[in-house]
C-alpha cells in the first residue's frame, strides 16, 4: 500500500481547515460551559475537580501521539513511505505542547490536592520524561542540517525513546517502593459520576478536534518545508 | 588485470539527482579524470566506488563481481577525501605513528617524506601548517603501498607547482606498476591523462 | 457570579490552569498558521521565479 | 578491530589531558558534597551511594563529544570505516576503549573516595560492583547517542537532553545494593539496541 499525496489531497485538507477551526472552537466552547458552570463540585476535591477536564484529555493525547510518532516511524522504516515522516513530524509539537499542558496543569492541580506542586511517582516522572523525548526529538531534527538525514536520525530516537518509557515507568514504581514505602498520596480515582463524565467526553472531543487541525495545517507546512528543500537542492 | 566497470549508474542525493546514467570501465594502469560543476556528484561518484553509499541504481563491478558483495575490495583500494585526516593538536610524527595502526603496515617516514621535501615539518604540531603542507602530509597516506586504486578527490587544491608535479609523477609511477587511479578535479591539468569524464 | 469566580476557595488554581491551557493553545495555533500563510508566500514567490 | 583499539588507546595517551580532566571532574563533583551538606557521616553515606551515580552520568556526558566527533570531523573516519567493513566490529572496539579511558580511571578511584565518605569495605564493594555493571551500560547509551548526532551542531546540550532520560533506569537502579542483577539486563539490553543503532548512525553518516 503506497499513498501518495497529491495536490488534490491537499486541497481537500485546505477546505476542511475553516470547518475544522470552527468546530474546536465550538465544541470547545460548550466543554467550558459543561465544565465551568454544569458539572457539580467533586465531594473530596470540591471545585478544584475542575482541572481534570483539562488535564485528563491533554495526558491522554500527549501519550496517544507519542504512540502515533513512534508508530509512524517504524512504519516509515519498515515501508519507505514519506508520508509517514510528513506525519511524524507535523505531530510532534502538538504533543509536545499537550505534554506541556499536562504537567502544568497536573502540578496546579496537585497543589490544593497533595498540598505540593509535584510528586515523585511514576506517571508524573515518566510524563516528565516524555517531555524530553519531545524535545529530543524535535531538536535535533532542528539541528542537523541535512535534512533527509535529520528525519532518519531523530526517528530512530523517537523509536529508542518509545521502549525507554515503559522502563522508566516500571524503574520509578520499582524505587517509590524502594524508598518511600506506601507514604505516597496517589490519585484516588473514585468511579466517576455521570455528571462528570459529560464534560471530560466533550473536552477530550474538543482537544480531539485540536489535535486534529493543527497536525493538518503542520502537515501543510511540513509539506511545503519539504518542497522547499526540494528547489533549493 | 583489474577491470573496474560503472554500468548506468544514478545516484540520488535528497531530492535532486546528481548522476545520471554513468558509464565507465577502466582497466589497470589507467588514470580517470572526473570533471564536472561545484555539485555535479564527483565526490558522490567516488563514495559510491568505495562502498560508502550504498543506496544507488546501476552497477558498479571490479573484474565482473559486484562491490558490495566482493569483501576483499575494501582493502584493495586508498582513499584520499577532501578532509585532511590530521588531528590538529598532534604532531605530524604521532599523527603518521596513528595513521602506521590504522593502516597496518609501518612505513620508513623519515625517509619518505625527505623524498617529498617535508621532513623538517616532522616535529610540529598540525594546527601550526598551512593549507598546503597540510595536503602534502595528507597525501603522504598514497605511500602505504598494498593498494592496487587510488581515488582521490580534489588532490591538487593547495598545491603549489612544484608538488602538483610530483603527484603526477607518483601517479604515473603508480599507473606504470598496473595501478588504478580515479581523481576529481574542476582545474585544468597540466598534464592529459588516459582517460576524461564529465558529469 | 461571585460564587462562580470565587470556585469554592480553589479560584486561582482553577482560572490559572484554564488560562494558561487556553493561552497556550491559542498561541500555538497562531505561530503555526503565521508560519504556514509565511512559508507559502515564500514558496509562491520561489515558483514564480522557476517558472 | 584490535588495530583500532591500539590506535584509540595511543591517540588517548597522546592527549592524556581530555582523560585526566574527567577523573578530575568526577572528583570535585563528590567532593563538593560535604560543602553542601555538612559533614555528617551518615548523611555523608547516604548522599555518596546517590550522587556518585549523577557523578558517573555527567562524566560520562562531557565525554560523548570525543568518541566519534573527533575522527569524523578531521576525516579519520572514513578510513576507519573503510578498514573494519563490518561496522559492529568497529563499534565493539570503540565501547572497549571508550570504557577503558574514561569509565576505568573513575573506578579505580572509586575506593580512595568511598573511604573519604566513610563507608565501610563491604558497601565500598556493592558500589563498585554496581558501578562497574552500570558504566557499561551508560557507555553503550552514550556511544549510539555520539554516532547519532555526529552531524548536529556541536551542541552538548542536546545530547544531554537526548542521553538524561536513558540514563534514568541506570541511577534508579544503581543507588539499590540489592538490583545489580536488574542493572546487568538493563545493561545488556542496552548493548543489542546501541550496536545496531550505532552501526546505523555511522552507516548514515558515511553516505
Amino acid at each position: 500500500m503506497y499513498i501518495k499525496i497529491n495536490n488534490n489531497h491537499i486541497e481537500l485538507i485546505k477546505s476542511a481547515n475553516p470547518y475544522l477551526i470552527f468546530a474546536t472552537i465550538f465544541v470547545f466552547i460548550i466543554g467550558l460551559y459543561y465544565s465551568l458552570f454544569q458539572s457539580p463540585p467533586d465531594y473530596i476535591q470540591g471545585d478544584s475537580m475542575r482541572i481534570m477536564y483539562i488535564h485528563v484529555p491533554s495526558a491522554w493525547f500527549a501519550l496517544m501521539t507519542y504512540s502515533i510518532l513512534a508508530g509512524s516511524c517504524v512504519l516509515w522504516f519498515i515501508t519507505r513511505n514519506p508520508l509517514f515522516n510528513v506525519v511524524a513530524r507535523s505531530i510532534a509539537q502538538v504533543g509536545m505542547v499537550f505534554t506541556l499542558m499536562s504537567l502544568i496543569t497536573g502540578s496546579i492541580w496537585g497543589k490544593p490536592t497533595w498540598g505540593v506542586w509535584w510528586v515523585w511517582d511514576a506517571r508524573l516522572t515518566s510524563m516528565l520524561i516524555l517531555f524530553f523525548l519531545y524535545i529530543a526529538y524535535i531538536f535535533l531534527w532542528q539541528a542537523i542540517s541535512n535534512k533527509e538525514l535529520a528525519s532518519k536520525i531523530s526517528a530512530a530516537l523517537a523509536i529508542i525513546g518509545f521502549i525507554n518509557i515503559p522502563i522508566i515507568k516500571f524503574s520509578v514504581d520499582w524505587w517509590n517502593t524502594l524508598h518511600q514505602p506506601a507514604s505516597i498520596s496517589k490519585l484516588s480515582t473514585p468511579s466517576i459520576d455521570i455528571s462528570m463524565l459529560i464534560p471530560l467526553f466533550i473536552m477530550t472531543i474538543a482537544c480531539f478536534l485540536f489535535l486534529v487541525t493543527v497536525s493538518l495545517i503542520r502537515f501543510r507546512l511540513v509539506l511545503i518545508e519539504n518542497k522547499m528543500l526540494r528547489t533549493i537542492n | 588485470m583489474n577491470e573496474l566497470k560503472i554500468e548506468d549508474l544514478s545516484c540520488k542525493r535528497g531530492e535532486s539527482k546528481v548522476l545520471n546514467n554513468i558509464n565507465i570501465i577502466i582497466k589497470s594502469g589507467e588514470t580517470l579524470v572526473v570533471k564536472g560543476r561545484n555539485g555535479s556528484g564527483k565526490t558522490t561518484l567516488l563514495r559510491i566506488l568505495s562502498n560508502f553509499i550504498t543506496s544507488y541504481q546501476g552497477k558498479v563491478s571490479l573484474n565482473d563481481l559486484s562491490i558490495l558483495e566482493d569483501n576483499l575490495y575494501n582493502n584493495k583500494f586508498n582513499l584520499i577525501g577532501q578532509k585532511n585526516s590530521l588531528k590538529d593538536n598532534l604532531s605530524i610524527k604521532k599523527n603518521l605513528e596513528l595513521w602506521d595502526i590504522i593502516f597496518n603496515e609501518s612505513l620508513d617516514h623519515a625517509k619518505l617524506l625527505e623524498r617529498d621535501n617535508l621532513d623538517h615539518l616532522i616535529n610540529r604540531d598540525v594546527g601550526s601548517l598551512s593549507d598546503g603542507q597540510k595536503k602534502c602530509i595528507s597525501l603522504h597516506r598514497l605511500n602505504y603501498n598494498k593498494y592496487e586504486f587510488w581515488f582521490l578527490d580534489e588532490p591538487f587544491v593547495y598545491l603549489d607547482e612544484a608538488n602538483t608535479n610530483s603527484l603526477i609523477e607518483k601517479i604515473n609511477r603508480f599507473n606504470e606498476n598496473m595501478g588504478i587511479v580515479i581523481l576529481t578535479s574542476n582545474i585544468n591539468l597540466p598534464k592529459k591523462f588516459h582517460k576524461e569524464v564529465n558529469i | 457570579m461571585n460564587e462562580l469566580l470565587d470556585m469554592g476557595g480553589y479560584a486561582i488554581f482553577v482560572w490559572s490552569s484554564y488560562g494558561i491551557f487556553f493561552f497556550s493553545l491559542v498561541i500555538f495555533f497562531l505561530i503555526n498558521i503565521l508560519n504556514l500563510r509565511k512559508y507559502e508566500k515564500i514558496f509562491n514567490k520561489t515558483k514564480k521565479k522557476i517558472d | 578491530m584490535l588495530n583500532l583499539i591500539k590506535r584509540d588507546l595511543l591517540l588517548s595517551f597522546y592527549s592524556s589531558a581530555n582523560f585526566f580532566f574527567t577523573v578530575s571532574f568526577f572528583v570535585l563533583i563528590l567532593i563538593l558534597i560535604p560543602f553542601a551538606f555538612g559533614t555528617q557521616s551518615d548523611q555523608l553515606k547516604l548522599l555518596f551511594k546517590g550522587v556518585v551515580w549523577i557523578a558517573l552520568a555527567l562524566s560520562i556526558i562531557i565525554t560523548v563529544d570525543r568518541i566519534y566527533n573527533a575522527d569524523y570531523e578531521d576525516g579519520n573516519l572514513d578510513i576507519i570505516m573503510q578498514k573494519n567493513k563490518t561496522i559492529e566490529y568497529l563499534v565493539i572496539s570503540k565501547y572497549v576503549t571508550h570504557w577503558f579511558i574514561y569509565c576505568l580511571p573513575l573506578l579505580v578511584i572509586l575506593p580512595i573516595l568511598s573511604f573519604l565518605f566513610y563507608l565501610d569495605y563491604f558497601e565500598t564493594i556493592q558500589i563498585f560492583i554496581n558501578l562497574f555493571i552500570g558504566s557499561f551500560g551508560m557507555v553503550f547509551i552514550a556511544n549510539f547517542v555520539s554516532a547519532l548526532t555526529l552531524g548536529a551542531k556541536r551542541t552538548i546540550f542536546l545530547k544531554a537532553i537526548i542521553m538524561i532520560p536513558l540514563f534514568v533506569p541506570f541511577i534508579i537502579f544503581g543507588s539499590d545494593a540489592a538490583s545489580w542483577p536488574i542493572l546487568l539486563g538493563l545493561s545488556m539490553l542496552s548493548f543489542v539496541i546501541s550496536i545496531y543503532v550505532t552501526a546505523y548512525g555511522l552507516r548514515l553518516y558515511g553516505e
